[in-house]
């Protein structure tokens, strides 16, 4: 048996778990419909993919929840985990679960997928027989991952840095890595048995004034890691800015950029993805007003020109948005996708060249770090804050960069802090910041994340 | 005045965290921020070492009822100085809740007061409003 | 007194009309508040303005939808006329008005300004102090244009081509022009005594199908022959055709163009401005599906630059939309561009030049024809169908020339009728459109027009 | 069959009108499309005219109620030899309306059939189906 299996065998094996039969899985998988693969409808569609977000604690309400998103017309489907599943702590999200049950009062964020299982959840998914991204924020994600592909949910989000940096205190971050490194290996290896698994990276980070050159550098790595173990079909991610031209700039920038590594580091026969989140930062209390901000955001990703959006809802301040108005937010956007015609390509060369500089400078200091293999280099990066997130609540992230908007909404660093970028390009980035006479910036940064309300 | 604040429970929402702790400063509070993913008795712990006359526990991932509903066991087998109050806020429920059910609930838990889905500077005043009275008392 | 005084008396006078006092009315838009000229904002705002649809029979209903409109964050107040008196049927209308105020049920789709009279209808748009504009698509609209500016309605939509063709069947086109001809004048003189009348042109035509070129050809030429009079404040408008590109192409050919005549015809003193309609085709039964039609039209509306949009409601397939769900659209419409930063400048100099060759194709063959003076130039050109609108109508209309879509929405010329466009033109527009295999050029057409739906 | 059709009242709209006509044609009807802007006697008189089986009559603009109040009385001025169908659809109210209450209210005014915001082939499938009916009986 191999290390890796033996691995496996470990981590598949506790008390919340019911017996993991891996032959009964893998024959499970090797005959799965092309259907539930994510990875065969971006071969084969050539319409932008629908993916709302949701989860719920029990089976019976994701399972309505469901048959509400296929009656609006949903492409690929979500399955949300709750934030106790996400911090491996199956007790509480047992117990959460238990109450759920008992009271019909929801009392976890999402679905538990350890405490239900793989049998009892692949039933729903095949199903409903429609490809199915898992969603979580889990930097230990290894059970969750062999429970869901197990499942028949063949799409992975997350990655060591997007699902630790935002969603996580004090996990340890060389752990992230290592535990990553056994989700890519397994996606890789189910990848050899039917369509490949996609993974797909979390772009949005903590969704509060992320400048884009960050958003790339994370986005190139965690592609680069997976691609690295084997993973061959992979989405590369990030989430509405606010400006329009900064979505343009940064998706041209960043696809670019990930074929040109892809190519460059050997795995030029991977698939790349381009995903777009609609607006992830704080929405409007007016439910209207979250309509126009959706549909707006949906012009913008047929702009960008994604293969999948993720979608929100009119729901989005008030709390878990009902299954109506999930529903309801795809099929708004089906609608926009189908009327939408005549989108001009755009570029902005300037702003392009400027952004790929700087993420080439924040890559090469990357890969010039003296370390042996790629994902201690990033350890080693982010430590020295060579990469850091604004608003991670992590202990690790240095929180020295200070981003804040230009007057045309485009998110500016104001403060570099570690990154190595050059002074030419940040004094570029500084100089578009106005910050009006008698304000603070402080006061100009609660302004510029509130710039949907 | 001292406080304590932070974010309940494995919740890791931080943004209102950071703005919660630049407008208690700039209110003059002298500011213990515990950050997200704090739990109950962390708070609890830090306002017996900091002798704060306020707790001001922030929850955005609606999952506050399941990490609050003890508060009243656990005090109890604390002895503050200060009598501090128990202020809650954020986004306490899960999905869209009827904030008259919200409130009672969450007093009932042992909260003094509590702030569903609502403005945090107006919020604040009252908080501090609360507090003025109780040392006029 | 001079003969178009004398006219301006007999005009005035008639059994609907009580006592029209000139000198009083020439008092009060001296002394008129700024704030009522729609110019006047055109030349201070930095925001595109919106302005609703929306009229009702009685002064009450009329008032109350003001008052919503400004709560919604409204710039600028539609009036819209009843069809009655847009076919100078004031008898009718005032008998549909009178059973309207009895049973409190809407008996007209407008208000019939001529039976409530100017010194009523300026007590509102005094107390309102807002730009006004006047919607009709009235042929004959001299005596509702006195009556219009007495109230203090200082924008006047229409011309002669632009609200005969799509809105009559038989109204004599030669009358139209001269009818027109003393609209214009009357704003011309009214325009020096304060700030300057702004007269719009309605460039949606019948809304169906509509070549970005004829529309082109009519707004330059309704803008000539309305500067020609001596009015100093012109929008040209368009309506949105189902293709952004296509927007953006005639946005920018149609405002190079205008500017271009303008300044050689002698007008490089008036002031040109662009006006977007939200689709003005068929919508959707669907009013979720309505409310993202008219955001993502808000979006292009703000690629396309325009200086002000006309906005649609959630319930325009239904019928006359309520006050609140008209209030409704212009809060979400101003959210939408509140939010909407970071605009690209698009451009798309191949089509453009195309639509500009075509355009100028036309005007020539326009001002080529033998009269004397442009609006008989005009008339012959309509009436030996150098120039004529697809689905209206009207009986002068000369039906030949076919449109349909091609693949990426842009709409076709597929019969080009006597339009005097060249044969290299015509093909490139016509080698556009793809009909299916199996499928007519009817099936095409029905789909084309119901491209919303 | 022969069919009248056209647009009652002060009424341009003329894309369904267009539409319709191509419809009916093939559907096999002999059409007299009067178009739009046509008032209740134009339609009356072409019916004499032609003898048609069927009067289509559509209304966009809310104001058919106005426009077709009278018709009971206009058709008891004329002599129709061949029975012909009342129809009319479109667009049958200014704003919302309850179609349970335009429908009677259409009937009584004379109508046979109407049609408010329905679909146009559908529709006209119910129409021959009912003159087909009328035929045999
Ligand atoms: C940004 C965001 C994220 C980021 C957070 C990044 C970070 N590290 O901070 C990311 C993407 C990582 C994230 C993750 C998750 N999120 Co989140 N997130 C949001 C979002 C969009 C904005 C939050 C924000 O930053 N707002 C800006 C700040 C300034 O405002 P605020 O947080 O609302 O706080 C204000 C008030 O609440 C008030 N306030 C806060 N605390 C207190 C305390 C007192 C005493 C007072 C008086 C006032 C007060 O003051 C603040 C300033 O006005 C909200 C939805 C929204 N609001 O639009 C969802 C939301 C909070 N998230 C939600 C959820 C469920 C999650 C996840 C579990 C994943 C999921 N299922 O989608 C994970 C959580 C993981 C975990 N363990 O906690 C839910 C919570 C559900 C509920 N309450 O019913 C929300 C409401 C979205 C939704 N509708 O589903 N999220
Ligand atoms: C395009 C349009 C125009 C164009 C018309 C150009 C032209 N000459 O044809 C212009 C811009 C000029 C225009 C003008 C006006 N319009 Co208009 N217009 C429309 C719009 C957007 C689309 C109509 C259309 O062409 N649809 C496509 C065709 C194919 O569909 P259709 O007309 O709905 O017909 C279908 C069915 O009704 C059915 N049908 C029709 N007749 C019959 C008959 C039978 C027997 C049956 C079974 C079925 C049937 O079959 C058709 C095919 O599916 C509609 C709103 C909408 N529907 O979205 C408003 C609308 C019809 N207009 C309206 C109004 C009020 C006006 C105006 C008075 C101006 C104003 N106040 O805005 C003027 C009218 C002037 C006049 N004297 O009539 C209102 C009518 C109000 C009401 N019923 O309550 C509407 C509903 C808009 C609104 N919500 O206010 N309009």
């Amino acid at each position: 048996m191999s290390i890796f299996q033996r691995e496996r065998e470990i981590i598949t094996r506790n008390e919340f778990v019911d017996n993991f039969d891996f032959i009964e899985i893998e024959e499970f998988i090797k005959s799965a419909d092309k259907n539930l693969f994510i990875s065969h409808h971006f071969k084969y569609s050539n319409k932008m993919l629908v993916q709302p977000r949701g989860g719920f604690p029990t089976y019976e309400k994701v399972f309505k929840l469901y048959e509400e998103f296929l009656q609006a017309g949903v492409d690929v489907l979500p399955l949300t985990i709750d934030s106790n599943t996400r911090l491996n702590d199956y007790a509480t999200a047992g117990k959460m679960l238990a109450l759920s049950e008992e009271d019909d009062v929801d009392m976890l964020n999402g679905y538990p997928l350890i405490n239900h299982g793989y049998r009892t959840t692949r039933k729903m998914m095949t199903h409903f027989n429609k490809p199915v991204s898992l969603r979580h924020g889990t930097p230990d994600a290894r059970l969750l991952v062999e429970m869901a592909l197990a499942s028949g949910i063949f799409e992975i989000e997350g990655g060591p840095i997007t699902y630790l940096l935002p969603y996580s205190k004090n996990f340890p971050l060389d752990k992230a890595f290592l535990y990553w490194k056994y989700v890519e290996k397994l996606c890789a290896l189910y990848s050899t048995y039917n369509e490949p698994i996609n993974r797909e990276s979390f772009g949005p980070l903590s969704a509060t004034l992320q400048p884009p050159v960050i958003v790339i550098v994370i986005q190139l790595i965690e592609m680069l890691l997976s691609l690295e173990e084997g993973v061959k079909s992979f989405s590369v991610s990030f989430s509405q800015s606010g400006s329009m031209i900064q979505d343009i700039v940064t998706a041209n920038v960043l696809m670019k950029m990930a074929h040109r590594y892809a190519t460059e580091f050997g795995y030029g026969d991977a698939d790349i993805h381009l995903v777009y989140h609609q607006w992830m930062g704080a929405f409007p209390y007016n439910k209207e007003y979250s309509d126009a901000l959706i549909t707006a955001s949906t012009v913008i990703a047929s702009m960008v020109k994604a293969d999948k959006i993720i979608t929100k809802t009119r729901n989005e301040a008030f709390g878990i948005p009902t299954k109506e108005a999930n529903a309801r937010a795809v099929a708004s956007v089906q609608y926009t996708l189908k009327t939408l015609k005549g989108l001009p390509v755009v570029k902005d060369e300037e702003e392009e060249e400027h952004l790929e500089t700087m993420v080439k400078d924040i890559m090469e200091a990357v890969f010039n770090d003296s370390a042996d293999t790629l994902w201690r280099k990033v350890f080693n990066s982010i430590k020295n804050g060579i990469i850091e997130i604004p608003f991670s609540p992590h202990i690790i992230n240095a929180n020295e960069v200070i981003t804040a908007r230009d007057p045309d909404g485009n998110i500016r660093i104001y403060e570099r802090g570690k990154l190595p970028i050059s002074d030419r390009c940040f004094e570029y980035e500084k100089s578009q910041i106005k910050i009006e006479k008698g304000s603070s910036v402080v006061e100009k940064i609660i302004k510029d994340i509130g710039i949907m309300l | 005045m001292r406080v304590v604040t932070g974010v309940v429970g494995n919740d890791v929402h931080v943004v209102a965290n950071r703005l919660i702790e630049i407008s208690l400063k700039e209110r003059g509070f002298d500011v213990y921020n515990l950050g997200v993913n704090t739990y109950l008795e962390e708070f609890l712990d830090a306002l017996i070492e900091t002798d704060a006359e306020l707790l001001l526990i922030s929850s955005l991932n609606g999952e506050a009822e399941g990490w609050c509903r003890n508060l009243k066991a656990l005090k109890s087998k604390y002895n503050f100085r200060s009598n501090p109050l128990f202020v809650i806020g954020g986004n306490l429920g899960v999905g869209e809740m009827d904030p008259d059910a919200l409130i009672p609930k969450f007093k009932a838990y042992g909260f003094d007061l509590v702030y569903h889905q609502k403005d945090l500077n107006e919020s604040l005043d009252e908080v501090e409003e609360v507090l003025k009275q109780r040392i006029e008392v």
